[in-house]
C-alpha cells in the first residue's frame, strides 16, 4: 500500500488551500506521488490520494490517466522521453529514440530496460523545436542539439552515471 | 425544468417552418422535444446537464453560416431553424459515421439490439454504407463496473450520459471518462464499484449497449417484449414505470418520466420489484386445510365456500390488511366486513414501522406500501381505528375464531412475515389470501384456507402515493388466470357470480397515461 | 348406327343408338393393350439390357432405398447448427432465426460463456420439426452462417417427443460427423477486424 | 526593418532574469505609471495600440478586454503559457529570460481589468522556465509587487504558478480553464464565453505571455508609440520561433509585416548548401502550410497569411526544405493531433485516429486509391463541428498538404514508396 511520506502529506495539505478549489491541488499532488513512488502513479496512489484529499477516486484517476506526464506503468531511473513532432522528427527524432532504444536494450517503448535504467518514449512536441532533435529526462531541463553519437554517449553515461549510486 | 410554476414568457420561433412556441431561455433542442419534431441526438437528455459532445443535434440557423448544436444554443424570438436541410442531412450522417467506425459489429450479441441509439437513428438519418477500411479501435468488453450494471467499452460513443448521472442526480460521482481521445473508456475506480441505490438508471439513458442490466443480461430480445405503463409498488412513492412483459411474464421495469413524482428516474429496488409478479413465486392453486383434510380446489370455489361460513360472524372474525393493495379492493373488503360480516375487527399490518418516514432525498421512501396513505383513508371512512395489540390479545382469549389476512402482495417488502404467521395461526380458523407463494403458509397445520391474489401488474386499481396523489393503473397481462383480486374475492364472498364489467370511461387502454410525457426512451423504440 | 328416335313425344334432344349386336368391346380392349404392350415390352427389353449396368439412365425408376434420388445443393432438408474450426458452436444466440421463422418453431435460451470475446452462446437450441415448414427463412436470417438446412430428409419418428431437435441433434448428430464448419470461420473474416 | 529588439531589447542580458537586474533596465516603473492611471484608461491605450492576440487567434486584446460584464462578480486574469503547438518556442524564452516582465505585464492588466487574482498555466515539460518564474515571483513577492496594497496603490493581486502535466489541448483557452478547476482540460461549451463564464463560472480573461509583456511596453509608449513597427492592422512587433531545415533556427523579434523570406534568408542564414525551399508552415503545425512561391510572397503578418488561406497562429515558422517527404511530414502532424484530441467531441476524437490510419496504410503501402479523397472529406466533415478548434487544427494541415502536395501522395500510393526519399521511409505508428 502506498503512503505519502511526512512532507509528501504537508506538501498536499498546503497544496489543497492553495486554490480556489481543492480539485485543483489534484496535478501537484500526482506529481509529488508519482515521485514518491518510484517514477509512475498505480491504483494505490489514487486511493491513498483519494483519502487524503476527500475527492471522489474517480475524478483523481480520470486526471491521472488524461495527462500523458503521469506514468500508468512503472519506468526506470531514467525516463527519456525523445520528441517526435514536425519539426524533431523531420530532423531524425524517431531514428535517435530507436537508436538510443538499441543501445540501452529497452525493446519497447515504454520498457524498462533490463538493468532497471532506462525506459523511452516518443513524445510530443516539447516546445524546443531549434535545437532538434532534442529529449527530456524525466522532468529535468532540456537536453537538445543531438544527433546520433551525442545520443548514444548519453545513454553510456547515464548507464555510468546511474550505476555509480 | 419544465415543471417551473412561474408563468415564464414563452419565446415564438418557427422550427422545419412550423410555428412553435417555447419557454424563454430554454434551448433548441428543448422546442424540438417538446414538440415531438425528430432530431438526431445522443448526449443531451432533458433529465441531465448539457455536454454537447455527440455532435449530433445540428441545425441550421438563419443568419448564422456555421451549423450549431441545438442543446446548447439557447432559444431567440424569431429564430429560423432547419434540421431537415441538406447541409444538417449531410453534417448528421457524417456526424453518425464518425459514431460508427470503431463500433464493433456486436448487434448479435447485444442486449441493446432492437432499442439502440445508433440503430435507431442510422435507419432514419445514416443509410450510408461505411468506407472506413481500417482497423477499430479495440477496448475492453465484458468489464464487471458493479452488482448491477456491465460495461462493454468498446460499444460505448463516450457521451458522458453516465458520467453526468452519477455526478448530478446520486452525486456519488462513481463514474469517469479515463485516458484520451479515442482510448478513452468510461469505468469505476477499482475498490469503488457502482454501488449506488439508482445505478441502473445509467442502464436506461445510455443510448447505445455499452451499459447493459446485469438481470436482464441475455434473457429476452426486446421485440419479443411488449410494454404497457404501470406503477412501481415498491415503496409510498408510486414511480411511473413501464413493465416488459410476454406469455412467459415480466421481464424488467423501465422508468417512464413523470415531472409530478419519479422525473425521469427509479431506484434500483424498483428494478427488481418486477420478480414477485412472475408465475415461480406465484401461490397458483387454492388450499382448504379442515380438520387434517386437505383440499385443493377453483379459487373461486374457495372464495364462495369461506363466503358462506364467514356471513354474519360478527366480532369474532378478524381483517388484517397491509397497505399493498388498491383504494377499490380496500372499500370492497371493508365494506363487506362491516356490513355482511359484521365486525369492526380491522387491523392495518404496517411491516417496517421504524423506518416508515425514512427518505433518501431522491425516490426511496420508507414506507415500503405503495397505498398506506389510500388504506388509512378507506379506515377512516369507515370509522375503523384499532391497534395491532388487540388483536393478538382477542385471539389469545379466543375472542377472535378466524382470521383472514388480505395479505401482502410482494412478500420480500415484508420481513416480519414469519412472525406474523407463527401470530396469526394461533387463532382457530386462518384465511390467507396473498399472491406469492410461501412454504410456511404451506406447512402450517390446523384450519387454513389459503386463496390466491392477483398482483398489481394483473388488475386495475387506484393507488394513493405518500403525498396523497391517486394515480390509477391498467391490468398489464394476466399471470396466473385462476387468481381473484380482493374486489373479486368480496363479490365470490357474497355469493354473487364473477361478471366482466364494461371498461368504463378513463380506463381505456390508451387513456390511462395520456398527460404524461412519456421518457424519451419509451415515447418511441430507443433515443428518439 | 341406328335411326335416331326422341326421347319422349314433346322435348328436342334426339338420341344416338348404336345398331343392335355392334356394342361388344373386344377391339377397344386390344387397342388400348397394344399401347401398355409395347411400353411393357421396351421396358422389359432395356432393363435386361441394363442388368449388366450399362445403360442404367435409361430406366427412370430409382431403386429406393440402394439407389437415392441426388438432390440440388439448395435443397432444404434437415436443420445443421454448424460450427467453429475449435468445434464450439458458431450460433451466438441472437434470435434473428426465431424472429423471422414463421412458424414459430425455433425457442432459444442464451447464457453467458466465460470466454469475453465469445460473450454469448445458446444452451438450449430447440426446433419442433412438426411445425417447420422447411422455408429457409432462418438460414436466410442467420448473420453467421450458424444455422443451415442440410441435405438429409428422410428422418422418421415414433413419438412426438423425437420431432423436438436439441442441440445436439442439430449440431452434432452422427451423421454430421462432428458438426459442420461454419463459413465464416473458414474466411477468417474475424481476423480482419471486421 | 530588420530585427528590432524591442521587447527582448535586454534578454541578451542574464541579471536581466533577477529583480535587481530587471529593475536596473526600468523594470517596474511602468507598474507604478500604470497604478496611478486610471484602468478603463489603461484599456483604451491598449485598444488604441491595435495589440492583438499573440498566442494564435490574434484576437484584439483591447476588445476581449472590454468584453467583461461589470456585475461585481470576482474577476481572473489567466496567463496562457501552455505553449504545445509544435514549432512554437517563444514564450519558453521569453519566460527564461524575463520573467519579471511578464509579472509587470500581469499586474497591469489585472489592474486595467480590476482582477484581484491572476494565474500562471504553464505547461508541464517546461521545468526550466517554471522554476524560472517561481523564484520570479517568490520575489516580487519579498519586494512587495505581489500581494495586498501594491506600491500602496491600494490594488491587490494575488499571482500564482499553475503547473500542467502534459496536454496540447490545455492550450486552448477552456481547456486551460477546466484544467485550471482541477478537472481533465477539457474544453467547455461555448457560448457562455470565457469573459463573461470563465474560470469558476467567473469573468475571465485568458492572454498569452507575449501579449502581456507587450502590455509593459504599451504603458511605456502610449497606444500610439506601440504602433511604430507592425502595419496598420497588425501593429507592433511579434517574436518568431524559426525552425526546420535553416542554418541559425531560434528566436527572432521582427516588426509585423516584415518578409518572411528575407526572415529566413537574412536572420536565420537561408537553407542548407544544395537544399531547395519546398515548403514553410508559417503559424504553427494548425497553420495551413504554403508552398515555396507562396512563401516567397508572403509577408508576417495577420492580414496577409490570412489572404493566403493560412494563419499567422503562434508565429512559429517550420521551414521545410526538397529534402523532406510531405507525407512522412504529414504523418508526424496528424500522429500529434490523434495523441492530442481530448476524446469529448465524436468528429474530432474518431476523425484525427481515422486520418491517422489512413496516413499509416498509405506509409505503409496497402492504401487504396480512393483514399486521397476519402482523406479530404474526412477533414471537410471533421472542420468546425466540434466544440474547440483543435478538430478544425487536426483538419487544416491533412487539406493543404494532400491538395498542395498531391502528387507526393498519389505517387507514394501507386509506388508503395515515397516520392522523394525512395525506399521505405521511416513513419511509424507509436502509441
Amino acid at each position: 500500500m502506498f503512503k505519502l511520506s511526512e512532507e509528501g502529506l504537508k506538501y498536499v495539505k498546503s497544496e489543497l488551500t492553495r486554490y480556489e478549489t481543492k480539485q485543483s491541488a489534484i496535478i501537484r499532488s500526482l506529481y509529488r506521488a508519482q515521485d514518491e513512488n518510484g517514477g509512475w502513479v498505480n491504483h494505490d496512489v489514487i486511493s491513498h490520494l483519494s483519502e487524503v484529499m476527500e475527492i471522489p477516486a474517480a475524478q483523481i484517476e480520470e486526471v491521472a490517466t488524461f495527462y500523458t506526464m503521469f506514468n500508468q506503468k512503472p519506468v526506470g531511473k531514467y525516463h527519456i522521453q525523445v520528441c517526435c513532432t514536425l519539426t524533431c522528427g523531420m530532423m531524425g527524432g524517431r531514428e535517435l529514440c530507436d537508436a538510443m532504444m538499441k543501445e540501452a536494450g529497452c525493446k519497447e517503448m515504454g520498457d524498462v530496460s533490463a538493468d532497471g535504467m532506462f525506459t523511452f518514449s516518443k513524445v510530443e512536441c516539447l516546445g524546443s523545436c531549434d535545437t532538434a532533435p532534442m529529449l527530456q529526462i524525466n522532468r529535468d531541463p532540456y537536453t537538445e542539439n543531438l544527433n546520433m553519437e551525442k545520443g548514444l554517449q548519453l545513454v553510456r553515461d547515464l548507464r555510468a552515471r546511474g550505476k555509480g549510486h | 425544468m419544465h415543471s417551473s410554476t412561474t408563468n415564464v414568457p414563452m419565446v415564438k420561433i418557427q422550427v422545419n417552418g412550423q410555428e412553435v412556441e417555447v419557454k424563454e431561455g430554454s434551448t433548441i433542442i428543448e422546442a424540438f422535444y417538446q414538440n415531438k419534431i425528430d432530431i438526431a441526438h445522443y448526449c443531451w437528455h432533458p433529465g441531465l446537464s448539457v455536454a454537447g459532445v455527440c455532435r449530433l443535434c445540428m441545425v441550421e440557423i438563419e443568419g448564422n453560416p456555421r451549423l450549431q448544436i441545438a442543446c446548447n444554443t439557447t432559444v431567440t424570438p424569431g429564430m429560423r431553424v432547419s434540421n431537415v436541410s441538406e447541409k444538417v442531412k449531410d453534417a448528421v450522417k457524417w456526424g453518425l459515421d464518425f459514431h460508427l467506425i470503431n463500433h464493433p459489429l456486436d448487434c448479435p450479441i447485444c442486449d441493446q439490439a432492437g432499442e439502440c441509439g445508433l440503430q435507431d437513428q442510422y435507419m432514419k438519418y445514416g443509410r450510408n454504407d461505411s468506407k472506413m477500411g481500417e482497423a477499430k479501435v479495440k477496448k475492453h468488453k465484458v468489464v464487471d463496473l458493479g452488482p448491477r450494471v456491465v460495461l462493454d467499452s468498446e460499444r460505448c460513443i463516450l457521451c458522458s450520459r453516465c458520467v453526468r448521472f452519477c455526478d448530478e442526480v446520486p452525486k456519488t460521482s462513481e463514474l469517469g471518462i479515463f485516458n484520451r481521445g479515442d482510448r478513452a473508456e468510461v469505468g469505476t475506480f477499482d475498490g469503488k464499484p457502482l454501488t449506488n441505490k439508482y445505478s441502473t438508471n445509467v442502464v436506461d439513458i445510455c443510448p447505445v449497449g455499452a451499459l447493459t442490466s446485469r438481470d436482464f443480461r441475455f434473457r429476452q430480445r426486446v421485440w419479443f417484449l411488449k410494454d404497457k405503463e404501470t406503477i412501481c409498488t415498491g415503496c409510498s412513492t408510486g414511480c411511473n414505470v413501464k413493465a416488459y412483459y410476454n406469455k412467459e411474464g415480466v421481464f424488467r421495469v423501465k422508468p417512464v418520466y413523470n415531472a409530478a413524482v419519479n422525473g425521469h428516474w427509479m431506484c434500483d429496488d424498483g428494478r427488481d420489484i418486477y420478480k414477485f409478479v412472475n408465475r415461480e413465486n406465484r401461490l397458483i392453486d387454492a388450499k382448504l386445510v379442515s380438520g387434517g383434510k386437505t383440499e385443493h380446489m377453483q379459487p373461486m370455489e374457495l372464495a364462495k365456500r369461506l363466503g358462506a361460513t364467514l356471513k354474519g360472524q360478527g366480532a369474532s372474525v378478524a381483517l388484517v390488511l397491509t397497505g399493498s393493495h388498491s383504494v377499490e379492493e380496500y372499500e370492497a373488503i371493508v365494506s363487506y366486513f362491516k356490513n355482511d360480516v359484521g365486525t369492526t375487527q380491522i387491523y392495518h399490518w404496517i411491516n417496517n414501522p421504524d423506518t416508515i418516514d425514512s427518505f433518501d432525498g431522491i425516490l426511496i421512501r420508507g414506507d415500503k406500501n405503495p397505498n398506506t396513505k389510500g388504506l388509512i383513508e378507506v379506515l377512516a371512512k369507515n370509522g375503523v381505528s384499532t391497534q395491532w395489540k388487540s388483536l393478538t390479545d382477542s385471539i389469545g382469549t379466543g375472542a377472535v375464531k378466524t382470521v383472514v389476512v388480505a395479505g401482502p402482495e410482494n412478500q420480500a417488502l415484508f420481513p416480519d412475515m414469519k412472525v406474523k404467521i407463527s401470530e396469526l395461526s394461533k387463532a382457530a380458523k386462518l384465511v390467507w389470501m396473498t399472491a406469492g407463494k410461501n412454504s410456511e403458509l404451506e406447512s402450517l397445520t390446523g384450519d387454513v384456507a389459503l386463496l390466491p391474489l392477483k398482483t398489481y401488474v394483473e388488475k386495475p386499481g387506484t393507488f394513493v402515493n405518500h403525498a396523497g396523489l391517486r394515480q390509477k393503473t391498467q391490468p398489464v397481462t394476466s399471470i396466473v388466470p385462476g387468481a381473484l383480486s380482493l374486489v373479486e374475492a368480496v363479490q365470490l364472498f357474497r355469493g354473487e357470480e364473477l361478471v366482466a364489467k364494461p371498461v368504463q370511461e378513463g380506463e381505456k387502454p390508451n387513456e390511462i397515461g395520456k398527460g404524461r410525457v412519456h421518457n424519451e426512451f419509451t415515447l418511441t423504440r430507443g433515443v428518439w | 348406327m341406328s335411326t335416331v328416335q326422341a326421347v319422349d313425344k314433346n322435348s328436342t334432344y334426339k338420341v344416338k343408338r348404336p345398331e343392335a349386336g355392334s356394342n361388344w368391346f373386344l377391339p377397344g380392349i386390344f387397342l388400348g393393350l397394344t399401347l401398355t404392350g409395347t411400353k411393357m415390352l421396351r421396358n422389359l427389353f432395356d432393363y435386361v439390357k441394363s442388368m449388366g449396368g450399362a445403360k442404367r439412365e435409361l430406366m427412370p425408376t430409382v431403386n429406393y432405398p440402394e439407389e437415392k434420388y441426388e438432390y440440388s445443393p439448395r435443397f432444404k432438408g434437415n436443420h445443421v447448427l454448424t460450427v467453429k474450426k475449435d468445434g464450439a458452436l458458431r450460433c451466438t444466440a441472437c434470435m434473428l432465426c426465431a424472429t423471422n421463422c414463421p412458424a414459430d418453431c425455433i425457442s432459444i435460451v442464451a447464457s453467458e460463456h466465460e470466454d469475453p470475446t465469445v460473450e454469448k452462446f445458446p444452451i438450449s437450441y430447440e426446433i419442433d420439426i412438426l411445425r417447420c415448414v422447411f422455408c429457409g427463412f432462418c438460414e436466410e436470417a442467420c448473420p453467421v452462417d450458424a444455422i443451415r438446412m442440410g441435405p438429409e430428409w428422410q428422418t422418421p419418428g415414433i413419438n412426438g417427443s423425437e420431432f423436438q431437435y436439441d442441440l445436439k441433434q442439430l449440431a452434432y448428430r452422427p451423421a454430421l460427423k462432428g458438426g459442420i464448419v461454419s463459413v465464416v470461420d473458414e474466411e477468417e473474416r474475424h481476423k480482419a477486424g471486421i | 526593418m530588420a530585427e528590432v529588439k524591442y521587447l527582448s531589447e535586454h534578454y541578451s542580458k542574464p541579471e536581466y532574469r533577477s529583480l535587481d537586474g530587471y529593475k536596473k533596465h526600468g523594470g517596474y516603473e511602468m507598474l507604478a505609471k500604470a497604478l496611478k492611471m486610471e484602468p478603463q484608461k489603461i484599456i483604451d491605450e491598449v485598444k488604441a495600440s491595435g495589440l492583438r492576440g499573440r498566442g494564435g487567434a490574434g484576437f484584439s486584446t483591447g476588445m476581449k478586454w472590454g468584453f467583461l460584464p461589470n456585475n461585481g462578480e470576482p474577476r481572473y486574469l489567466l496567463c496562457n503559457a501552455d505553449e504545445s503547438e509544435p514549432g512554437t518556442f517563444k514564450d519558453r524564452v521569453m519566460m527564461e529570460k524575463a520573467p519579471h516582465q511578464l509579472i509587470e505585464g500581469m499586474l497591469i492588466a489585472a489592474f486595467a481589468v480590476k482582477s484581484h487574482k491572476a494565474y500562471i498555466y504553464i505547461r508541464g515539460e517546461y521545468m526550466g522556465p517554471a522554476a524560472i518564474l517561481e523564484k520570479a515571483i517568490a520575489e516580487a513577492k519579498a519586494a512587495g509587487l505581489i500581494g495586498k496594497n501594491i506600491l500602496g496603490s491600494g490594488f491587490d493581486c494575488d499571482l500564482d504558478l499553475y503547473l500542467g502535466a502534459g496536454a496540447y489541448i490545455c492550450g486552448e483557452e477552456t481547456g486551460l480553464i477546466s484544467s485550471l478547476e482541477g478537472y481533465k482540460g477539457q474544453p467547455k461549451l461555448k457560448p457562455p464565453f470565457p469573459a463573461v463564464q470563465g474560470y469558476l463560472k467567473k469573468p475571465t480573461i485568458v492572454n498569452n505571455v507575449e501579449t502581456l509583456a507587450a502590455v509593459v511596453n504599451i504603458i511605456r509608449d502610449g497606444g500610439q508609440g506601440y504602433r511604430k513597427y507592425g502595419t496598420e492592422k497588425s501593429a507592433g512587433t511579434k517574436l518568431f520561433s524559426i525552425s526546420g531545415n535553416v542554418n541559425k533556427p531560434g528566436t527572432y523579434e521582427v516588426p509585423l509585416g516584415y518578409k518572411m523570406i528575407d526572415l529566413i534568408n537574412i536572420e536565420c542564414g537561408g537553407l542548407k548548401p544544395g537544399r531547395k525551399l519546398k515548403a514553410v508552415v508559417p503559424g504553427g503545425s494548425s497553420a495551413p502550410v504554403l508552398t515555396a512561391e507562396e512563401a516567397e510572397r508572403a509577408t508576417l503578418d495577420y492580414e496577409c497569411l490570412a489572404g493566403m488561406g493560412s494563419m499567422l497562429g503562434s508565429g512559429a515558422i517550420i521551414v521545410i526544405d526538397d529534402s523532406n517527404c510531405m507525407v512522412d511530414v504529414l504523418s508526424t502532424i496528424t500522429h500529434f493531433y490523434h495523441h492530442e484530441s481530448c476524446g469529448q467531441c465524436t468528429p474530432c476524437r474518431e476523425g484525427t485516429g481515422w486520418i491517422e490510419k489512413i496516413i499509416h496504410s498509405i506509409i505503409h503501402g496497402h492504401a487504396k486509391p480512393g483514399d486521397i479523397d476519402m482523406l479530404l472529406k474526412i477533414a471537410d466533415n471533421m472542420k468546425g463541428r466540434t466544440i474547440c478548434a483543435l478538430s478544425d487544427a487536426a483538419a487544416l494541415p491533412v487539406l493543404s498538404f494532400v491538395t498542395k502536395f498531391r502528387d507526393e501522395f498519389e505517387y507514394f500510393i501507386k509506388e508503395k514508396k515515397s516520392k522523394v526519399r525512395g525506399g521505405q521511409i521511416y513513419a511509424q505508428l507509436h502509441h
